[in-house]
């Protein structure tokens, strides 16, 4: 797969505070943004489920212990390439690539099942996860929408 | 939004509405409220007005298999939308808590009187 | 009226650039991220017409010569007041209550009715406009939700 | 989204989704070229299945109003749903282009037959 040129045709970007009624609100945002796609319900509705991983992920996990923000860009390029930055300046991760592992969790008290990172890698074509303790993390998903008119 | 009832030994926790981490947490409590009152042997959740679910439906059900399972109790997934079954198919659910799509046989028939019952009752519906 | 209180009980930002195609989308994002307030049907097309004359004016007036950012900011306060800030970078208002006259407008040509700031003072129930020219323009749109409920 | 169709001197332009300043430009071009075509005498617009509109709305019917006006003829601004009155009214719009809940009388009944027979021609729907 070749990389996305590097202007984008249109793009968006979202702040709001760490709170989960607004994971809600980032999957309508995304929808929202992408609906001049056409997306098919199928793709749609992967987008959205790795989209609210991601979020959940910087509300509970980022801002564990803190408030802050959560930061999501998204962007379309040609050829219906997509690209969604989930960006929080929480707590950071430090071991990524333990923190991808399926059923890998720091928080099995709060239910939480560790395949947030499994179900972005599964639904989206491309993951890059880049994290710093005490920095913060950037999680970048990318795919293509086939949309409904193509298929 | 969850509506629970529980009849015969039964639990039936009918969820709708979007299932991420907000909302699987108020539905949770009330679960596990029920559950913690009635000590049902089979508790049935029932998927089928879930617009959307993440990773998070998948810790309610686990979370939920665990208790059960300590009172030698099962839960049954019941009527998943394609999306849904998508997740669950990736987390392997059904290893632990078998998948359905169908509800005869699982729930007491009387579980359906109470409910008609309960809508009569009901003429505001019913907000979490 | 009392001020609203310093403290927002949630806000989002968003920004994107002036391309027509995201009046659209701002709408979608302002109801979406009021959808927990609840309003009723006449409310929400009020504000929704708000948003899309303050966005719409950003684009076709603030950036008419050049690209730029748009910027919406909407605010959630106690006992559900909002407010919602449209800004752009553009090339800003030199006479601001010349501007808010009705059926004033500087670009008949492309159908503009000269309405958008008397909608926007209608339907909301305060505006306030911050502009200077080269610098661009600020609009704050203040009212109360009433939602379905408290009907 | 818009169709039109002429007939008997009447032009009928039917919108459809969201009025704003994004669509009313597409509006425009395809309203225009009609009139520009056809040269009718009356102008029905037809907002029953408008779902927003915004003031871009009231530059759309005003621009028609100007073109139809210079060769003596009129726009009719028929079955705006109520969120759109409420704008049209703010404008006074009523003073130049009258506003009816009807379309009856308004425009030529062998205009329905064509519409009946494009709908059968149309078998995808159409896109702007
Ligand atoms: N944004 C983040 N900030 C800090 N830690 C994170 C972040 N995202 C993920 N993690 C860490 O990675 C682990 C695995 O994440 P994930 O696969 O999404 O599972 P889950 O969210 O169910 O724990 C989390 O338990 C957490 O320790
Ligand atoms: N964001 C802006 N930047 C620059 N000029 C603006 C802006 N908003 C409004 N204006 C000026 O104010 C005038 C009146 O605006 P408005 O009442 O919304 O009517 P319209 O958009 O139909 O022209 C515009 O024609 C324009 O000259």
């Amino acid at each position: 797969m070749s990389r996305p040129p590097l202007r984008p045709l249109n793009e968006m970007t979202l702040t709001f505070p760490a709170l989960s009624e607004n994971e809600r609100f980032a999957r309508l945002a995304v929808s929202g943004f992408l609906s001049v796609l056409d997306p098919n319900i199928s793709e749609l509705s992967d987008i959205k489920t790795a989209v609210s991983e991601a979020v959940t992920n910087a509300i509970v996990h980022g801002y564990r212990d803190t408030a802050g923000e959560v930061m999501m860009q998204v962007r379309i390029f040609k050829d219906s390439r997509i690209s969604i930055k989930i960006q929080d300046k929480g707590c950071g991760i430090p071991d990524v690539e333990q923190a991808m592992t399926p059923l890998y969790t720091t928080s099995p008290e709060e239910d939480r099942a560790g395949l947030g990172f499994t179900i972005m890698e599964t639904f989206m074509e491309k993951i890059k996860v880049k994290s710093k303790p005490g920095k913060g993390t950037t999680v970048i998903l990318e795919r293509t929408v086939q949309g409904k008119k193509r298929l | 939004m969850i509506k629970i009832l529980t009849t015969g030994g039964v639990t039936l926790a009918e969820l709708s509405g979007d299932l991420d981490h907000h909302t699987a947490r108020l539905m949770r409590t009330d679960i596990d409220r029920e559950l913690a009152e009635k000590h049902p042997r089979r508790l049935v959740i029932d998927f089928s007005s879930v617009t959307f679910m993440d990773s998070s439906g998948i810790g309610l059900i686990m979370g939920r298999y665990r208790i059960m399972n300590e009172q030698d109790g099962e839960v049954i997934v019941a009527r998943p939308p394609a999306y849904i079954k998508k997740v669950l198919r990736l987390a392997g659910v059904d290893r632990l808590a078998p998948i359905t799509d169908d509800l005869r046989g699982l729930i007491p028939k009387d579980i359906f009187k109470e409910k008609e019952a309960e809508k009569i009752e009901q003429t505001a519906p019913q907000t979490t």
